[in-house]
């Protein structure tokens, strides 16, 4: 049977359901460093960059990485050269990937969101907007922003006056409810919902019993927290209308084919850009043959089966 | 640094040898695009295959040796990633990515000076033999807590090496920093144009750039840091060097002593 | 240098710091498989059955459980013989163990724990009460009662109203801020808190694309939860005054002294349990070897050494 | 049951065979205190040793064959834990628990009739050899998708064996069930005294359960279930029977087909 990979994600057209999550894939830093001709094969089927800010940051101090079982600790604290920089650096080449970039932003304030939107609006390099709400190392009053429906909603609302374009915002997982965080969003204005970023979490040096990161707590990503990324693609696909990008722990072309069928209309891949910078590749290629195997002529046909 | 191969199976590298060299592990692979232009300091990204998700991520070795398509490293077994790596059997596939980083700058003329503290001496071996095959007056100082780490030592071929163990089992009593002292007073006024090459842990890599700084030395240190990437994504591996951040993988992990902020 | 082992918690004498968690140790079912005679050589400080509640529960659908990344997924769903069997047929042989037993309760409705506890409060066998509010599969309106503080505090009254005993709540890591609900239970009377029960998680079976529960959605627990699990230790027992029973994930001598050192005074051993039933023994042995080397005395000396 | 030593480090097993069979995997293991106890239908607990976490918990697996003090497995690999599982090298040391379970009760007369259907055969094998030990009538029916899985009833050693694929790739081109029906006609009257021993995929097992219902004979099934504990701890591993859920591990995994109920 042939199998058609082409996904939709609202207005953008995808290849195939497979991208990368932000702050998890550099195509500047990894097209200097590895063979491949990553801005003609680009191996994902969207581009999105890490999140940048109004105002560079410089982010956490080291150590920002800890690995856990199946699991990476991180704390980088939104390092980033700042919106401007990024519009002017890295816009320019950014825009000659052959596939949609969608650019990721976050502020400490609900109305740098839609100072960042606006920046971005008028540009033809950017397809769609991700609001990162939910980066445990950016707090408002000690707090995530994502974690208040309140908070949320006004991070979206404003950026949606500021924005015609495809609205996407990413929700954190650590809240009691994530269903109220997700309706928050779509009813301000969202157009799709990222789902999930990573869980708050901590680690002590065994050598040490010292926090072993520099910001003591931080994210934790990777196949650990797969079973919580699942359950929460599959109770907000269920209720709400709006197509949801999965991620989390994803390693595998049945990992993918777990989050479409949970109720994701595209998957992200982060962490396991680090077991290796080209496994999307692979995994693109076995994703098609397990579709193959199984009968499944496109993406969108097991998009919410197991619901 | 050199460009890595684009397809995910050319990491895919067949051990060739995995023997305990004391307390170390040594592994080879045939790696041959590596071999063909990894320079002295280059690090690869290390990860076993198979289905199994925890070690999660590749570990950072420094190439210790290139011999033909080899490629060889030197394991200290610290944690979980590293111990793993130490069940490598001949036959088994390794996902090897590399060359990465800067590697050391050879363009420099003076006396080398090698300064290597436990299993920080891997790629100071690759730095020793290429230094002296090009003619260079080359120094080595390695230290170590106790005999069964020192007699790794031994994979230093090419060059004299003058060793310590802080409780005397083996080579001379004492902390390589002493050793470092009596170098540079030996080599007289040529240490003001000597140049350190250092790897080790932070105390000794400090003290040893301390005594260049009193000698008048230059000195490049190769730094350690917790890597997920080792390609520059994740900005996950920097050290404070310059007033800013950098990443140890792209942007080091050789660091001209200078520009180091010691913590 | 000597180790002394010994540990308290509250009025609780125990050998040693490390104890079992609910649900993952049965020592009557385990007694009649294994030769080691358990009730002479018990390897933990205390014991802790699985929890009961006032009616007899069958639990739910099979698949209970699923293994995910460094992980297990289960929905056992509080099966158990009820307060009145667990009394008549399981206290006395309990009573014969030489540790201290914490007898853990749940219920359906706030008031039952007023009840469970009320016919615990008479039976010297029990030494204290633990509250299991944080049950994913037990659920009120649709929420665990461990989910809501008001909920958690009215649950803690009512039992401390029923009992002198030792009073122990177990706290669910899948809500906003933990440290609200660990000043709601010990606001409302409690001595202790268990800190973690399991993560709100999913799984799909590859195959089918199924959920993988009978139940659908299920607990996680495992080392890919103990990073959430030592955050929580962490945050809890650097802001309150009473004693943590840290638990999540851990497998090892060295989980126990992070744990201790994230401010635990007890450590729990749940899913690793299942790696191997006695596990126990030799991570005791393992974690005296450990503080000898490491030249701490006591567990005591430890606690809260990473704040 | 027989109880399990209590010593952890006894759990510690080496290898001394591990090979393909065809689309199976047979792992050897010296167990001794296993091996002189062990009942057919009995399992144990299968894990490999090491610090990675992931596979977390071991898989239950039926008790293939015991030969002096050495216990074999016959592992499919269907998922990550049972892939893990044909990495086995002689020489290492896997944690095997066991023996658990009731294993099948013998004390029956009638003709035994053993039913198979893919990896199931593998407890089924100690089974028709402890049988025919004692003498009793013993029938045995493998069925299996294709070749390279029916090659592996070349493990049944002390009994004829009637194989099928789904394919008549060897064998009989048929289901198993059809070859079950054949036997218990062939039987004449003795069919309603005779016993099935059944161990394969859940539909196959409930067609030839419904087969024998038909002829009036009795029958036992091992059935699967996902274990974590594997020793009445965790409650998980539920099958319903008689009425209530049973745990798989400690009151089966031989539950007589009567009892249970399908779903
Ligand atoms: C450029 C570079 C070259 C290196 N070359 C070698 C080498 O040639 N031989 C060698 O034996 N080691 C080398 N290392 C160090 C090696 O990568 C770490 O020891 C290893 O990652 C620890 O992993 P683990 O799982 O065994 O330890 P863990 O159990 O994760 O931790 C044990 C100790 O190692 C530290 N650590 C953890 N993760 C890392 C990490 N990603 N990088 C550094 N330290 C870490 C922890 O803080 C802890 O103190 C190098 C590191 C770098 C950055
Ligand atoms: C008493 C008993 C005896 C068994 N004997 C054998 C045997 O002799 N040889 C053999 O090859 N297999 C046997 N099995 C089945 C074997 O245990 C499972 O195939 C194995 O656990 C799957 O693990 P996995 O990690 O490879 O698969 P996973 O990747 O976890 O899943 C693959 C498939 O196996 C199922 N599965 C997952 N976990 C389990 C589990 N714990 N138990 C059963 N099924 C599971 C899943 O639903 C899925 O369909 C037996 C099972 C039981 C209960
Ligand atoms: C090192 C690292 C950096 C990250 N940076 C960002 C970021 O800048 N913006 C963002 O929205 N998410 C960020 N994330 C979260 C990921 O995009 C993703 O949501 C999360 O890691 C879960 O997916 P994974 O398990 O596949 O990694 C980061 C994750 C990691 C591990
Ligand atoms: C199979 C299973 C059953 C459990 N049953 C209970 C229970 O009855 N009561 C309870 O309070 N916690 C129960 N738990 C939660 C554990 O006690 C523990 O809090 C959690 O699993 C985290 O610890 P761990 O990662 O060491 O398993 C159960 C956990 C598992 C895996
Ligand atoms: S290791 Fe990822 S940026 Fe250096
Ligand atoms: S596997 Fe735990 S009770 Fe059966």
């Amino acid at each position: 049977m042939a199998v058609n990979m082409e996904s939709s994600l609202g207005p953008l057209r995808l290849r195939h359901p497979v991208i990368n999550a932000s702050g998890t894939f550099d195509v500047l830093a990894a097209d200097r460093v590895l063979a491949a001709d990553l801005f003609t094969d680009f191996p994902f089927a969207a581009y999105v960059p890490k999140t940048v800010t109004l105002k560079p940051r410089e982010g956490n101090p080291p150590h920002r990485l800890y690995e856990t079982a199946a699991g990476l600790l991180n704390s980088i604290g939104l390092a980033n050269k700042g919106i401007e920089a990024f519009i002017a650096d890295d816009l320019p080449r950014l825009g000659r990937l052959p596939v949609p970039l969608i650019a990721s932003i976050a502020a400490e304030e609900t109305n740098g969101y839609g100072r960042c939107a606006g920046l971005l609006d008028g540009r033809d390099e950017v397809a769609a907007l991700e609001l990162n709400i939910s980066c445990p190392n950016v707090e408002l009053d000690g707090k995530a922003l994502g974690c208040d429906p309140f908070l949320t909603a006004s991070a979206t609302a404003q950026a949606r006056a500021a924005t015609g374009k495809f609205l996407i915002v990413k929700l954190t997982p650590n809240v009691t409810d994530i269903l109220v965080l997700a309706r928050a969003a779509v009813e301000a204005g969202a157009d799709c919902l990222s789902v999930i970023n990573t869980v708050h979490g901590m680690a002590l040096d065994p050598w040490t019993l010292r926090p072993a990161l520099g910001h003591v707590t931080g994210g934790l990503s990777g196949p650990a927290i797969k079973p919580v990324a699942l359950r929460a693609v599959y109770l907000i696909s269920r209720e709400l209308d709006v197509p949801v990008i999965g991620m989390g722990g994803v390693t595998s072309a049945n990992d993918v084919l777990e989050f479409l069928a949970a109720g994701a209309t595209a998957v992200a891949v982060g962490t396991a850009c680090f077991r290796d910078p080209l496994l999307a590749v692979s995994l693109v290629q076995e994703l098609e043959h397990q579709m193959e195997l199984r009968d499944i002529a496109t993406p969108g046909e097991l998009v919410g089966r197991a619901h | 640094m050199e460009t890595v191969p684009a397809q995910a199976d050319l990491y895919q590298c067949p051990v060739v040898e995995s023997r305990t060299v004391g307390a170390y592990h040594l592994i080879a692979f045939v790696a041959g695009e590596i071999a063909a232009v990894a320079r002295p300091g280059q690090f690869v990204m290390i990860r076993q295959s198979g289905p199994a998700l925890d070690p999660l991520l590749p570990r950072p070795m420094g190439i210790h040796a290139v011999e033909a398509d080899l490629v060889k490293v030197l394991v200290e077994p610290v944690g979980k990633g590293t111990v793993v790596l130490t069940d490598a059997r001949v036959g088994d596939r390794y996902s090897v990515l590399g060359p990465l980083g800067n590697g050391f700058d050879l363009s420099g003329e003076g006396t080398a000076v090698i300064v290597g503290g436990g299993v920080g001496m891997a790629p100071l071996a690759l730095l020793a033999g290429t230094l002296a095959g090009r003619g260079r007056d080359v120094r080595c100082q390695l230290g170590f807590k106790t005999r069964v780490q020192a007699v790794a030592a031994e994979l230093f071929r090419d060059v004299d090496v003058d060793i310590c163990t802080e409780d005397g089992t083996m080579g001379r009593k004492a902390m390589v920093s002493e050793l470092l002292v009596e170098c540079l007073t030996d080599l007289g006024p040529a240490a003001a144009e000597a140049e350190l090459f250092v790897c080790g842990p932070g105390a000794m890599m400090r003290a040893a750039v301390e005594t260049a700084r009193e000698y008048g030395a230059d000195a490049q240190v190769s730094v350690a840091a917790h890597m997920a990437c080792g390609v520059g994504a994740c900005q996950g591996c920097v050290v404070r060097a310059g007033g800013e951040y950098r990443c140890a993988c792209n942007q080091g992990p050789v660091f001209r002593a200078g520009e180091l902020e010691w913590r």
